[in-house]
């Protein structure tokens, strides 16, 4: 994003301190410190293990933190109900692997959560969930079931879905590492055109293309810990850590 | 093959029971097989094998007596069957040896003394087309009464329910029925019997159609029982009789001379195998329903004329 | 020629047909020699017969001059309404019981775990008759009711509690009461479709509600000597009149809506179990309470893998619905048992039992079959 | 002094209160926890007392007598006591059931025994076959023991045998049956399922019905089965329809590659059945065998339609005794705890057998 | 395979004459025509639904075909029991996903067909197994399950275990298309030394690299019919169809 104004300037979309979480004995986060400002595209990579997706997890709490804080839009995330229902909806997530509700319709998973969490009108939320399938170029999916979509739409879908929701904060976790070759363009072209709305977007990906295109910073992790964060282009040139060298090596060397 | 030869290649009488009556047929603690209706079939294996204990017993409920007679499992059934027209077309009833009414236990705060007292009350009892089933419909239809029944495939259960105070009667054969106020009632004095002498049944003995020589031994097995008793014969003093008896019925009848057993093929002891090892007709009963036992029921039919009762001895001459 | 794959397709299936056919006939002629040789008559006329014994407690009109096809048809009316009964009952209480057995409190999945264990682990019989024994060693005696209501007492002998009757010329209240249930329920499904397009529950309802209530007490009022409130009262021994729901009927209710429930429950938690955490996930982060989670996305999705063991679990409380008797409750089976012990129809008794149960059985079947096609996932 | 002492009991104390309060959340974590968290510890509390006053507090003991009974207000054990031989052996003799007890410890002591995954080789099926042997001539007597007609069997013996035997021979049967049910032979395939629903149709007790009243019309006399295997049979065909089904469901989820793959090694249809479908088959329906063999056991308790005392039946024969009050609750209440036992340890047994097999295969 | 000796003058190994086939009213096959030599190895490609697949599994009979010969090694395939067992046993197979025997150990998939089929005893199966097991490179596996292992190693066990029956024919439906980048090169690696000693392979893939390097024959299909079959650098540089080019042109411009 190459606007005039300088994006640290802006007010923290999320902000994450001291963050420390562990599964019993084992501690997957340790002391993570990262903030998001509004707008800001943050492409979050690292090896298998490292604690990306719970990182991201934890931001609308799907994982519980044990130490530190995390506040997004404002709000702390703690055990209060309310809280984490506001943040909820106030960020949308898309999965690896789509998690769109096979029951339901295109249509019906997209306006599920407008009418039951937002109480719109069903011709309300249809009317937004047909603006989004729009601009995923799959309006004319709307009627038919997940199981009829190939994996790309499927994950569009879920990206529409989503957005339906109105959310000011965007997290994806590999959204396209479950996804045929040919199908992952579709999806990163759909996330390439969020992210120049300015939505602010948090996403775990090692397509380092994407990561190039669009990220505002590069975030690396490892063993728990955030090792090293930077711009795409020094990050890619010059990275500082010999870790991430030899995981960049191992990714581009590919 | 006639029932007789099966029975005899078989070793042992096949014999239809309940399961579980008190006092008619029902396993004991020792898994012994005991009851009148059991000692009226164990006769007929004292006859046929001179030994009561080649009987073995099949526990039958209601709707499967008739046709286990019909189909040949059982060779006997003593199992409390009322001797009707359509089952007799069916089956062939030997003789009556017990006969039945129906009795109702009742709370005594209740002061039933009429049938008609009995309206609106609710009685537990067995179902399946039972003896006392027919009794209670026969009360209604001749006192212009309604009661309200609850059926059970058990007398147990009827009996436990009454006792519980879901039922305010509860209606069973009338020799059971004395003995359980006795013992299962926490409090007997509270509980009064009701005999509405509404039926008086003839409980039968049966077996399956088509064999002559069968019902004969059926017959008179039972028959000895009768004799028995009338002639003061018990399982005591047979021995003694047999001994010192000169009356020529008597001598023959026990085998002391020959050809008893000769018509039916048996052995000449027949007889006095019934008797030494079951006993008359008056122990028996003593020992399973009357005041050897937990039941104390009186004879009242099930006596010889003399004693104003029915059974009629028939002579073995 | 035997080593050709299609050959010996057609011997194999050639010689089980020979088979069968061959122990069909030796059945065959065995039992008609068999019945010819111990004169058993076969034949349905004893149907028309009257059955000549009661019925204790009946769902359809039934006196013991009836023919005995219209006591199997009670009977058999007797075993469907406690298994249609048991089958609502249980399938409610076991999907409580399944989420239950997931519940984060341990004391209430404690408690939905020893509920699965005892009803699995016990014989229905034993369940059964313990069940009926507890009426008595807990509730009280006919003489000493408990009160819960006016009119309405519970003791040994059942629950006993007043009845609306009218009479004929009362045709309009009854009318009334009618038309406004009518009214009603379509004025709270109408809201309820409304809620879900616009998202806000209109308040017409609540008039509507209120409108009816106050209607209603004026008509009461109006007509209050036409309406007559039969109330049960102490007769003797027990309460009549009134309306009554016997121990028995409880007892088969509950006993067997016991056992079927723990098999449900286990079924359900199965098949909560089998939604992908995914699921779950998408659900929570799309901002959906948990009540809302499971409403709308997991029991859904969860019913696509429990139809199809619930069918055998229906199935199978059909087919238990036959140890009513054990309690006091007499089912299809025990009717046509009486009917055999009455006219020694044995084989046919039999021939009926087979036959009734498979008919209802398979019609089950095909009804769960249809509703599980038609809630299948649609697939590419 | 004092200080320091306090201060090492605080600090020991605040992790424990914490550990504490740990474990204290799921009960009383959110207001809908904590609720139904008291009104169920009421609910148990007050039942409780009521169930320890009438079972233990009040109940009747020894002398095993009927007065005893009859002098308590609570549960009368007194009779199960005096009864217990009965209601276990039902009318075995009573000289003789010394056997039928050795029968059962010898079935449970094989069914612990071969409970072990190691124990599976094919030896063990060996063992099992000379076990029953054993069992029918401890039952049975001959070559030394007084001879006990099967008529006279009763009790938990026959629970036990009842269900091994309509299992081990249900069994084999229900692979038959369920990969018929799966052959392309349309004749094969159409009989199996024709089999398997009718009797998956009917009540168990309706075919018991039908070994005890028409079976004997049907058969020619000489072919006759007598009332013990007549039962085991009604058990056993009851058993395979229901396993055919529980098997069906495993072999419908074995992949189609795995039967290509043993075709494309040679091996032919009952082996590739034999050595590569079935084994998988099985391991994936246990839990659901599982249920199909407890159920079994249960179905045991309604043989008493064709003749046999089997416990529930010796527990009202018992019942039945003119010289007792009838405790039925109590007896219920024992026997129903006997199946329980039975039933429970199997299906413990049966979880730990899945997670055995689920460990071992990553 | 650059041998002096001229691959045609050999005997036949798979002779396919006039070969058709059909699932129900869908003609899969139709009058396809191939024939096979001794030590010769043929790549199928084409497009998915083309009826590889199908062809392939003909040969060793998990298909039935309606019309045409199938001869290989001089045995017809008819419905004659015996003849489709002896074939079997000399025809190997591996699938694309492996089907390994989940509940038996390494060593226990690779003995159970010899010792079942070819009836050896328990000491020589396993000693020819181990054999096999060295050849693809992880004898120290065998003790493992399936389940334990990786993809590519899953697969190298599913050649082993092929190759214990002794076949003088393999063959692979598509066997590294189920696998990891990183893993396709262990695969492709063994089967390039098995191509080298000299085993007849029919080999279904898209591996480009690996038909160049190994391959005697390309044969290209298309709606069930073989549209072309050439030497790999004719078959590359100049096809002849269109619709070769096109394929051509999609699988190696990814
Ligand atoms: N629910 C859980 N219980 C225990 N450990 C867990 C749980 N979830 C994750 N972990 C562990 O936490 C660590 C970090 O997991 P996480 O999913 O965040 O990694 P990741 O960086 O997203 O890896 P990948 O690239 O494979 O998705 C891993 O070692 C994982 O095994
Ligand atoms: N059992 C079957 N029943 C019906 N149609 C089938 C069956 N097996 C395959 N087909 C059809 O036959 C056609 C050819 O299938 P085949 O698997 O041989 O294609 P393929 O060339 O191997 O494709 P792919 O590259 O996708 O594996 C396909 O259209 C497929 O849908
Ligand atoms: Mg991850
Ligand atoms: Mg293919």
């Amino acid at each position: 994003m190459n606007d005039g104004e300088k994006l640290s300037d802006r007010a923290p979309a999320i902000r994450i301190e001291n963050l420390g979480k562990s599964f019993g004995d084992f501690q997957v986060l340790r002391n993570v410190n990262l903030t998001v400002c509004q707008g800001e595209k943050i492409v979050v990579c690292g090896p298998s293990g490292s604690g990306k997706s719970t990182l991201i997890r934890s931001i609308n709490r799907l994982e519980q933190h044990q130490s530190g804080r995390i506040v997004v839009e404002g709000t702390e995330l703690t055990n209060d109900l309310k809280g984490i229902e506001k943040i909820r909806s106030e960020v949308g997530m898309v999965f690896q692997h789509f998690n769109l509700f096979p029951h339901l319709t295109i249509l019906e998973n997209c306006t599920l959560a407008p009418i039951w969490v937002r109480k719109l009108p069903r011709e309300e939320a249809e009317e937004i969930a047909m603006h989004f399938l729009r601009k995923v170029r799959i309006p004319e999916q709307a009627d038919k079931y997940p199981g009829q979509l190939s994996g790309g739409q499927q994950q569009r879908v879920a990206i529409a879905r989503a957005l339906c929701m109105k959310p000011r904060i965007m997290l994806f976790d590999e959204p396209t590492s479950a996804l045929d070759p040919e199908m992952i363009k579709e999806v990163l072209d759909t996330m390439i055109e969020l992210a120049n709305e300015g939505m602010t977007m948090v996403c775990v990906t090692h397509e380092m293309g994407f990561a190039q295109a669009v990220a505002d910073r590069v975030v690396f992790m490892d063993g728990g810990q955030i090792i090293e964060e930077n711009e795409p282009v020094a990050f890619f040139s010059s990275p500082r850590s010999e870790r991430t060298k030899l995981f960049l090596s191992q990714i581009l060397g590919h | 093959q006639s029932i007789a030869d099966k029975v005899r290649e078989r070793g042992y009488v096949s014999c239809g029971a309940s399961q579980g009556v008190p006092g008619l047929s029902r396993p004991d603690d020792k898994g012994v097989w005991t009851g009148f209706d059991v000692d009226s079939c164990r006769a007929v294996a004292a006859a046929f094998f001179g030994d009561s204990q080649k009987a073995q017993f099949v526990p039958l409920n209601a709707a499967q007596r008739i046709p286990a007679v019909q189909t040949g499992e059982v060779d006997v059934l003593s199992r409390t069957t009322t001797w009707t027209y359509t089952r007799d077309v069916a089956v062939r009833f030997v003789a009556i040896n017990l006969v039945d009414g129906d009795a109702i236990m009742l709370r005594k705060a209740l002061n039933v003394a009429k049938a008609a007292d009995l309206d609106g009350l609710t009685i537990c009892l067995q179902g399946g087309g039972s003896l006392v089933e027919n009794a209670l419909d026969i009360i209604e239809q001749s006192n212009q009464v309604k009661v309200e029944r609850v059926y059970f495939d058990s007398t147990i259960l009827a009996r436990d329910a009454y006792f519980g105070g879901r039922c305010d009667g509860y209606m069973s054969d009338g020799f059971a029925i004395a003995g359980q106020r006795a013992a299962v009632a926490g409090n007997p004095d509270e509980h009064a019997i009701f005999q509405s002498g509404a039926t008086t049944e003839p409980l039968a003995l049966a077996i399956p159609r088509g064999d002559d020589r069968w019902f004969d031994i059926v017959r008179y097995a039972f028959n000895a029982m009768v004799w028995a008793e009338d002639r003061g014969i018990t399982s005591q003093n047979v021995d003694e009789i047999a001994a010192s008896s000169t009356d020529g019925e008597t001598r023959k009848a026990l085998g002391v001379d020959p050809g008893i057993g000769e018509p039916l093929k048996l052995d000449d002891k027949w007889i006095y195998n019934v008797i030494k090892q079951v006993g008359n007709y008056g122990e028996v009963f003593a020992r399973n329903l009357g005041e050897d036992s937990p039941l104390k029921a009186e004879r009242r039919f099930n006596a010889l004329p003399r004693d104003g009762g029915i059974l009629f001895p028939i002579p073995f001459k | 020629m035997l080593q050709d794959v299609r050959f010996r397709a057609i011997i194999v299936q050639i010689a089980l047909l020979a088979g069968i056919a061959a122990l069909g006939s030796m059945l065959f002629t065995a039992t008609a020699r068999n019945l010819e040789l111990r004169g058993i008559p076969l034949g349905f006329g004893f149907l028309w017969r009257p059955a000549n014994f009661q019925i204790a407690e009946t769902i359809l009109p039934y006196s013991s001059s009836d023919p005995n096809w219209w006591a199997a048809v009670v009977g058999l009316s007797n075993s469907l309404f406690i298994s249609v009964l048991v089958i609502l009952l249980a399938s409610v209480i076991g999907l409580f019981i399944g989420i239950g057995r997931l519940s984060s409190n341990p004391l209430v999945s404690g408690l939905c775990r020893v509920w699965v264990e005892v009803a699995r682990n016990t014989p229905l019989v034993v369940l059964l008759i313990f069940n009926y024994a507890l009426w008595w060693e807990i509730l009280p005696l006919a003489t000493e009711a408990w009160k819960l209501a006016p009119g309405t007492h519970i003791s040994v002998r059942g629950l006993s509690m007043p009845a609306l009757g009218w009479s004929t010329s009362a045709f309009a209240p009854v009318a009334f009461v009618g038309v406004s249930a009518v009214i009603l329920a379509g004025a709270s499904y109408a809201a309820r479709r409304r809620q879900i397009e616009t998202g806000s529950r209109p308040a017409h309802v609540s008039a509507a509600w209120l409108f009816v209530a106050v209607a209603a007490g004026i008509f009461l009022f109006a007509y209050r000597d036409v309406i007559s409130l039969d109330i049960p009262e102490f007769r003797r021994a027990n309460f009549a009149g009134g309306w009554s729901l016997t121990p028995e009927l409880t007892t088969i209710l509950i006993g067997l809506t016991f056992y079927t429930a723990g098999f449900i429950g286990e079924i359900v938690r199965g098949g909560i179990l089998a939604v992908r955490k995914g699921q779950w996930e998408a659900a929570t982060a799309l901002g959906l309470s948990r009540g809302q989670t499971y409403r709308l996305v997991v029991v859904p999705l969860a019913l696509r893998s429990i139809v199809p063991p619930l069918n055998s679990q229906y199935i199978n409380v059909v087919k238990n619905s036959t140890l009513a008797i054990v309690v006091g409750y007499q089912d299809f089976m025990t009717v046509v048992s009486t009917m055999i012990n009455k006219t020694s129809h044995a084989i046919e008794g039999v021939a009926i039992i087979l036959g009734v149960f498979l008919a209802v059985n398979l019609a089950l079947s095909a009804l769960l079959n249809a509703y599980n096609r038609r809630i299948a996932i649609v697939e590419r | 002094m004092a200080d320091t002492a306090s201060n090492t009991i605080a600090r020991a104390a605040a992790p424990d209160a914490r550990s504490l309060l740990r474990r204290l959340a799921p009960f009383f974590g959110t207001p809908l926890n904590a609720a139904l968290t008291l009104i169920l510890l009421w609910l148990m509390v007050r039942l409780g007392s009521l169930l320890v006053d009438w079972a233990i507090l009040n109940a009747a003991l020894f002398p095993a007598e009927p007065e005893t009974c009859a002098a308590a207000t609570g549960a009368c054990w007194s009779f199960v006591i005096a009864k217990s031989g009965q209601i276990l052996f039902g009318i075995y003799p009573p000289a003789e059931r010394w056997r039928a007890g050795l029968v059962c410890i010898l079935i449970i002591i094989t069914l612990v025994a071969s409970a072990r995954p190691s124990a599976w080789r094919p030896g063990l099926a060996a063992i099992w076959v000379g076990m029953m042997a054993i069992v029918l001539w401890l039952m049975g007597g001959g070559f030394g023991l007084v001879s006990v007609p099967t008529s006279s069997w009763g009790g938990l013996p026959v629970t036990l045998i009842l269900t091994v035997f309509a299992i081990g021979l249900g069994f084999p049967a229900a692979i038959l049956l369920a990969l018929g049910r799966r052959s392309s032979l349309p004749v094969v395939r159409t009989l199996s399922v024709l089999f398997i629903e009718t009797i998956r149709g009917l009540p168990l007790l309706s075919l018991l019905f039908v070994a005890s009243i028409l079976l004997p019309l049907f058969l020619p006399e000489s072919l006759l089965p007598d009332k013990f295997v007549r039962a085991l049979l009604a058990l056993t065909i009851f058993a395979a329809a229901y396993l055919a089904e529980v098997l069906r469901g495993g072999l419908q989820a074995i992949p189609g590659g795995q039967s290509e793959a043993a075709e494309a090694l040679g091996l032919n249809y009952w082996s590739t059945q034999r050595l590569i479908i079935l084994p998988q088959a099985i391991r994936i329906v246990i839990p659901a065998l599982t249920n199909t063999i407890i159920v079994m056991i249960k179905n045991t308790s309604l043989v008493l339609v064709v003749g046999l005392f089997d416990l529930i039946s010796s527990g009202k024969a018992a019942l039945s005794d003119p010289a007792w009050p009838a405790p039925s609750t109590e007896t219920f209440l024992f026997i129903g705890l006997i199946y329980f036992a039975l039933a429970f340890s199997f299906a413990r047994f049966a979880d730990f057998l899945e997670r055995s097999g689920a460990e071992k295969r990553g």
